[in-house]
């Protein structure tokens, strides 16, 4: 059976209007491919784009990787990866990056012994679910708070716990960089970097104290009941993006990107077991 | 005593003409409202990812996803409900606080934007419109701005709640003092009283039963949205509400916890604030 | 006066200053037990705690930022490049080879800054700060390493912040940055520029009374069209500050509020005649009803939203059911107060003449009640208007996803700003609207 | 219309409010019912009218028991025998003319009404009843808008407009003052011979009784204590009725314009207080 | 005291309420202001109060004009000159000893009387001056639990609270049945010969004002038209007051209880309305 429209969902991060325009060629593109409605959606959180795949209200979606793993977990016939976004140097991974005010002399996790620490949006990999099983691992204690960290708390978002450190509200916390480039330019991408441009915070005030060991982009994934036309266009369009438009593939990729690369679902099983162990221990 | 002839027809047809321009304004009226309840439905309808009628069997889902979790899970539950009661009572004082504040702020703006009682009688236009802004703005903009400006935790909250409680209350505070008598108000200015005490003792006893009515039903409201500002990030039980329906599987025993409580509380209070509104106003009339 | 009376007064005086003294206990102990509380909320909320992390300088950035733009100057330190950009967008960038008056270009390029500073891009890739009321700056790049020199004699100032391969200055009306990749002036100026036209519009930069001549009777700058309706067009369009979009936002979020209430208005009216302990065929539905009603009201729109999301989706229904939601519990609660204390002699009134109970409803009900449901509905399609805001947010749609978006990045707090008058100037408006309606209706 | 009341009772809880309650009425008259507050009087027009079920006995209109109607002929019945109250009950918010055309409720499609969609017909019927009782003029006015006796008289052109073969007033004077009780208790008497409608019109003062009524029914404590002409009701007879002692004076009960004499007591108490 | 009144006017819009009024007052009489409906009595006691501002002219009380006092000195000069109103002004929901000590409220530390705090003085007097009047068991009842003769008392006796020493009543009987004003009046009477404060009172009855009163000035449209003595207020010189026709009957403005007649006239007007 045919489909009579089809719904892009695409993540938070920055202007709601910015990110709407910048992934407006991709659904001209769509539209041109499928030869039905393509409509964009940008809910304010994670929470909506995935409510929206499990529902099937939307039918593609960059997700991150602990969102594809959410996802997966609820209902593992909902959604198939296709593609991921490949830096420039044609890696596909990225890092979390614990970080503190420089003034505030801490260095290492070591130091926020007993302080606050801030995560970003439960959802988020980067953000929540990498730093919540690795850190322990280093520490050699849990993650609640007032057991090794004073008090950790979700600040909603990569934003907002950049400020937060940056203001003083919260004594560290964690964002996601690509790890490449140089510190005080925020590396090359990832939301330290957004906010150095942003002027928001000069790199000079922070330090990193922390770094996770090298964490899968998240893919873009289909709605598996989608024909199987319509995954091949879409793939195929997706996939040759940077090669047919590549200042589209630059917004849609929101930043400098090699293009984007097949994957499929066994690269995030790492992922996914981090998860579930999570959800398992019941924190 | 009755019209000639004539005059009747005349009566009839203008009685006729005022029934067939009613029924025009009444149906265009009505007509006007159906297409714009029809094609206002099917614009958002089109506008959204899923159709209305596509969704309305899927409605149940989450709802059910949540529920089996907790259900397996239900040994949790007395547990997680003690783990919430701190954030819960956070959320009852931004909401009382808040209440108090911006009941106090909205006595004095009423007062003083209430004809014939104002202090500066030029200025009511002023603080009228003061006041319609205050409950213009949405709270969680007011408290989004003020995280950045002092960083999370209830504080904002209670501020924002605050601000808007003051603008919604001094409307309904104004509109009750406009009724009082003011007889006691002139009898007290002949004594010399200050404008305070004339207030005070003229107005206040007077508006005293409908002033806390409207308070109380607003602590309702309050709680409401308390517990909503934690949901954009500003503490209390919404928070923790926010984080586990986020996380989703694995903390759905918590939403579930968490939103128990939360309804729990809005119904006692509720229920409370009924009959203690229910028991001021009867008592006025009593009186 | 009788003598029983007189004798009477002792004892009388004692019971008055009795109740006197006990009044006075109350009237000291309330303010007490409200000072108690707050002082309990003012360690609970951690207040001190507060004070000392608050940031009144980000109360200035956002003050400033809410009616001040900042024009970047930006030099790509590999390139040599220089642009000028408006808010460091794309879309408020100046064509090549031109830029703000106060900017010369050239081998050197030269920036003029509002407090008779200087800065100064050299050839070589160095940068010079004449700062009035301080001296001369040299900053020159090492490899990835910036050296700075410093006016002999001087310490290093508290506004600047310098590290191995950064240095930035911060001089409130303007700011400067340097990186090894780029360097970077930025200058305040006070308004919402290319709040009209933006730059690449033709009518960028032009006086009131030049628009108005050439809206009126001047040639055409575009053949294709009248020029007002391109001055409409541009202004539309714009791409800084897109009104068009911020106006279907805005209407996308009253329509939420709009179908929310009224729609919850038409499923709370049968329903509250059934609730109503006049009117309810039994007792058990009328409680029934009622718990529905609390259970909706209870569960808050923004709840309601996260569960209907999943069935939904994200837009703009979603949205306006959720309003529905919980207002059918509101309107259920207070409609059917409102059918309890009608006046049953109309009603009775009705019935005598053999109408059928529906007709009793019609005549007897619906016109006493009428002007409470309308009051009721104006007043909550206002206050939904505000709720739809955030729940907009959530279900991405509507100025509130617009707003929230803008606050959480926090970069362009005039955009917040200008989202913030339009959402109050709209509440406003319905509020005028519904007094119109209500007086119109209801008074007449 | 010949009407055979059969041992009706009502009682609220034990209370009889209504107490096995016969006779008969014949052709078109205007009975008056007297008795003190609380002697049932209203309870009877109620459930002449159906507004309140009896608990026993049974009403016969030519022939035909109207206390077992259900549903449609039930209401058809009501529409036969129109009500007038002491409160008017009209519907304040709407107009005059729509009020009376109310009393076509039972008798028109539903659809229609609901809508308010009314024939020509009937709204110039509705204006000339109105004319007839001199209040044409206020047709498009909102009914709270008039005086009591003005409302008085738009509830009884919605009865007219029923068409009724009976109408019964509960005490259709005792919200108003002499001069418009006057007018109101003229117009149901003109109403009463010029159309030959029988009216039953509860009173709760012997001098209107007397005036206006052909035959008077005394009730006291739910139970029928007189029935006779109006000559027939002495000083003796009312005191039976409302039970009073003897400092019973009929002219505290009376409005009549007329019967106003000077009368010292009566202005030192209106002062004094 | 020494009042001087110079060419006080009062215009609301283009109307003018009090029209250059002129008189003075000496030592501590009691003076009436008589005058129909309208003549401007109440508007010039509220600007001798100072609730309402004059539009020009002055009123010197011992060679100050008052009615240029702002704020502070403003309150102070209220609190030397009591009024006493119609409807008495009280606060219906508090206590008839709490509206008696309203009386100092323009004395007493503000902070303090918002708390109620109330010195055991004060309070002792404020029975004191309570049982004067002859209400003192009423001390502890609401003061809308009470008549309204015992009211108006309790107006007086908040008035003799702040010790003044001119008391202005403006029309203090008007809502009052006969007997409870004779006391009411009788009580200001009494403060006046007994305190010797001065009373100026507004009265709508020329029997009040002949019996009660040193001295009557009358008004009409705004202006004075009379000032004499009692004796001096002759029929004519009524007439001119009231501005009357040949029907004019005084004691048609009577409220005296002896001068009670039957009066059929009268409870005519008053059943027929
Ligand atoms: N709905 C009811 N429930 C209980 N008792 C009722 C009800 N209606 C009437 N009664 C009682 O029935 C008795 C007769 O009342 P009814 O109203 O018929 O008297 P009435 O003669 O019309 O008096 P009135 O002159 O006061 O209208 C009274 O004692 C009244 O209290
Ligand atoms: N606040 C006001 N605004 C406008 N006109 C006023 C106001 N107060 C009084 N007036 C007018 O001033 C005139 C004098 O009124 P005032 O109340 O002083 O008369 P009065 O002699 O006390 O009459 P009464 O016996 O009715 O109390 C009247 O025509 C009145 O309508
Ligand atoms: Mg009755
Ligand atoms: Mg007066």
């Amino acid at each position: 059976e045919g489909i009579t429209q089809f719904n892009i969902g695409i993540l938070g991060g920055e202007n709601a209007q910015d990110r709407l325009n910048s992934n407006e060629c991709l659904r001209k593109y769509t539209e041109e491919a499928l030869g039905v409605p393509v409509k964009l959606f940008a809910p304010a959180d994670y929470d909506g784009v995935i409510q929206g795949l499990l529902g099937g209200t939307i039918d593609m979606a960059w997700l991150g990787a602990s969102g594809y793993a959410k996802v997966y977990l609820t209902d593992a016939d909902a959604v198939e990866p296709v593609l991921v976004k490949a830096n420039l140097d044609g890696s596909y991974t990225y890092h979390s990056i614990g970080f503190a005010r420089q003034d505030s002399g801490i260095t290492k996790l070591a130091d926020i012994k007993g302080k606050s620490f801030g995560f970003g949006d439960p959802n988020s990999t980067s953000g929540y679910l990498i730093p919540s099983v690795e850190i322990p691992q280093a520490t050699g204690h849990s993650m609640e708070s007032g057991e090794y960290f004073g008090e950790v708390k979700f600040t909603g978002g990569h934003e907002q716990t950049i400020v937060a450190v940056n203001n003083g509200d919260i004594d560290a916390g964690v964002t996601w960089a690509d790890g490449q480039g140089n510190w005080e330019d925020g590396y090359n991408s990832g939301a330290l970097r957004k906010a150095v441009d942003a002027g928001l915070v000069d790199m000079n005030d922070l330090v990193e104290i922390w770094r996770s060991k090298p964490i899968p982009e998240g893919p873009i994934v289909l709605r598996k009941v989608l024909p199987e036309d319509v995954r091949a266009k879409m793939t195929a369009l997706v996939g040759g993006l940077k090669e047919k438009d590549a200042d589209c593939a630059y917004g849609v990729a929101a930043g400098e990107t090699a293009g984007f690369v097949p994957i499929t679902h066994d690269y995030y099983e790492t992922i996914i077991e981090v998860r579930r162990q999570k959800i398992a221990s019941g924190s | 005593m009755t019209l000639a002839n004539a005059a009747l027809a005349n009566e009839t047809a203008s009685y006729l003409a005022h029934v067939r321009r009613k029924r025009l304004y009444g149906g265009a009226l009505l007509a006007l409202f159906a297409l714009l309840m029809l094609s206002g439905f099917k614009l958002a309808n089109d506008r959204n990812a899923g159709g209305f009628w596509d969704g309305l069997h899927r409605i149940f889902d989450f709802p059910a996803e949540i529920f089996s979790e907790a259900f397996v899970n239900w040994r949790n539950l007395p547990g997680l409900f003690v783990k919430f009661v701190p954030s819960l009572i956070e959320t009852l004082n931004i909401a009382a606080v808040s209440t108090l504040f911006g009941a106090l702020a909205a006595a004095a703006l009423a007062l003083l934007s209430t004809r014939g009682l104002s202090l500066w009688p030029r200025l009511t236009p002023l603080f009228r419109r003061m006041m319609d802004v205050m409950r213009a703005i949405p709270e969680i903009v007011i408290a989004l701005v003020l995280i950045f400006l002092l960083g999370g935790g209830p504080v904002p909250a209670m501020i924002a709640i605050a601000f808007h409680t003051t603008g919604a209350l001094g409307k309904l505070f104004s509109e009750a003092a406009e009724n009082a008598d003011t007889k006691p108000v002139e009898g007290l200015a002949s004594v010399g009283a200050g404008w305070a005490q004339r207030m005070w003792f003229g107005i206040l006893p007077q508006v005293a039963p409908n002033w806390s009515s409207y308070a109380l039903l607003r602590f309702e409201i309050n709680i409401r949205a308390s517990a909503i500002l934690g949901f954009v990030g500003s503490g209390g039980i919404g928070y923790d509400l926010k984080t586990a329906l986020q996380w989703g599987q694995g903390k759905y025993d918590a939403v579930v916890a968490i939103f128990a409580l939360l309804f729990l509380t809005i119904m006692i209070v509720d229920h409370i604030s009924d009959r203690a509104r229910a028991r001021l106003v009867k008592g006025e009339r009593a009186a | 006066m009788t003598a029983a009376a007189i004798s009477a007064v002792p004892d009388l005086h004692q019971m008055v200053s009795r109740k006197f003294r006990h009044r006075k206990w109350r009237a000291m102990a309330v303010p007490a037990l409200i000072a108690a509380y707050l002082a309990y909320v003012f360690f609970a909320f951690d207040l001190p705690g507060l004070m000392s992390r608050a940031r009144p300088e980000n109360a200035a950035i956002l003050l400033g930022d809410f009616w001040s733009y900042k024009t970047h100057v930006t030099r790509d330190n590999r390139s040599g490049e220089v642009v000028s950009a408006i808010e460091g967008e794309r879309k408020g960038e100046y064509p090549p080879g031109q830029a703000p008056d106060w900017v010369s270009l050239g081998e050197v390029t030269r920036i003029a800054l509002p407090d008779g500073s200087e800065v100064l891009f050299l050839e070589d890739g160095s940068a010079r700060l004449d700062i009035a009321g301080y001296g001369v700056m040299a900053l020159a790049l090492a490899g990835r390493t910036i050296e700075l020199n410093l006016p002999p004699g001087t310490d290093k100032p508290e506004w600047l912040s310098q590290s191995k391969n950064r240095v930035s200055i911060n001089r409130g009306g303007w700011r400067f940055a340097m990186t090894p990749s780029k360097t970077e002036v930025f200058r305040y100026q006070i308004g919402w520029e290319l709040f009209f036209f933006t730059l690449d519009s033709p009518f960028h930069g032009r006086s009131l009374p030049e628009l108005a001549a050439l809206a009126l009777w001047q040639p055409r700058l575009d053949p294709a069209l009248p020029n007002a309706a391109a001055m409409a067009r541009d202004f539309w369009t714009n791409a800084m500050w897109r009104h068009g979009e911020v106006a279907w936002a805005m209407f996308e979020t009253v329509l939420m509020a709009f179908l929310g209430t009224m729609g919850a208005g038409l499923i709370a009216l049968p329903l509250a005649f059934f609730a109503a302990s006049n009117f309810a065929p039994a007792r058990a539905l009328r409680f029934a009803l009622r718990r529905l009603f609390d259970f909706l009201r209870g569960v808050d729109g923004l709840i309601w939203t996260v569960i209907l999301s999943r069935a939904f989706g994200p837009g703009p229904m979603t949205g306006a059911l959720a309003i529905l939601l919980t207002d059918t519990g509101t309107f259920g609660k207070t409609f059917s107060e409102a059918l309890e204390n009608i006046d049953a002699k109309q009603v009775e009134g009705v019935q005598s003449t053999g109408a059928h109970a529906v007709q009793q409803m019609r005549f007897g009900v619906i016109p006493q009640v009428a002007p409470v449901i309308l009051s009721q509905l104006l007043y909550y399609l206002e206050s939904n208007t505000r709720s739809a805001t955030v729940i907009g947010a959530l279900v991405g749609g509507g100025i509130g996803l617009l707003l929230t978006q803008a606050i959480i990045t926090q970069k362009d707090w005039e955009e917040v700003c200008y989202y913030m008058v339009l959402v109050v100037l709209t509440v406003m408006a319905m509020d005028s609207l519904s007094g119109w309606i209500r007086r119109r209706f209801i008074k007449g | 219309m010949h009407l055979d009341v059969r041992n009706v009772s009502k009682r609220f809880g034990s209370k009889a409010a209504v107490e096995r309650m016969s006779f008969t009425l014949d052709g078109s008259g205007f009975v008056g019912i007297i008795g003190r507050s609380g002697a049932g009087k209203s309870t009877f027009l109620r459930m002449l009218n159906r507004l309140t079920d009896a608990t026993e006995g049974e009403i016969l209109a030519d022939g035909k028991d109207i206390l077992k109607l259900r549903g449609a002929e039930k209401r058809a019945w009501q529409s036969q025998c129109a009500m007038v109250f002491q409160q008017f009950n009209l519907v304040p918010r709407m107009d005059v003319a729509s009020n009376v055309l109310h009393g076509l409720l039972g008798r028109r499609p539903m659809m229609a009404t609901l809508f308010n969609l009314w024939s020509e017909d009937d709204i110039a019927r509705a204006l000339a009843i109105l004319d007839r009782l001199g209040i044409a003029e206020q047709a498009p006015k909102r009914a709270e808008a008039l005086s009591g006796g003005q409302q008085q008289r738009v509830a009884i052109a919605r009865a007219l407009m029923q068409d009724p073969e009976i109408i019964l007033a509960d005490e259709p004077i005792a919200s108003l003052d002499p001069m418009n009780a006057q007018i109101v208790m003229d117009t149901l008497k003109r109403i009463n011979v010029e159309d030959g409608r029988m009216v039953i019109a509860n009173l709760h003062t012997l001098d209107t009784a007397r005036r206006y009524c052909d035959r008077v029914i005394g009730m006291r404590d739910g139970r029928v204590v007189f029935d006779g002409t109006p000559e027939q009701l002495t000083r003796g007879a009312a005191r039976d009725i409302y039970g009073a002692d003897a400092s019973f004076s009929e002219s505290a009960t009376s409005t009549d314009l007329g019967a106003l004499q000077p009368d010292d007591q009566y202005a030192a108490a209106l002062l004094g207080d």
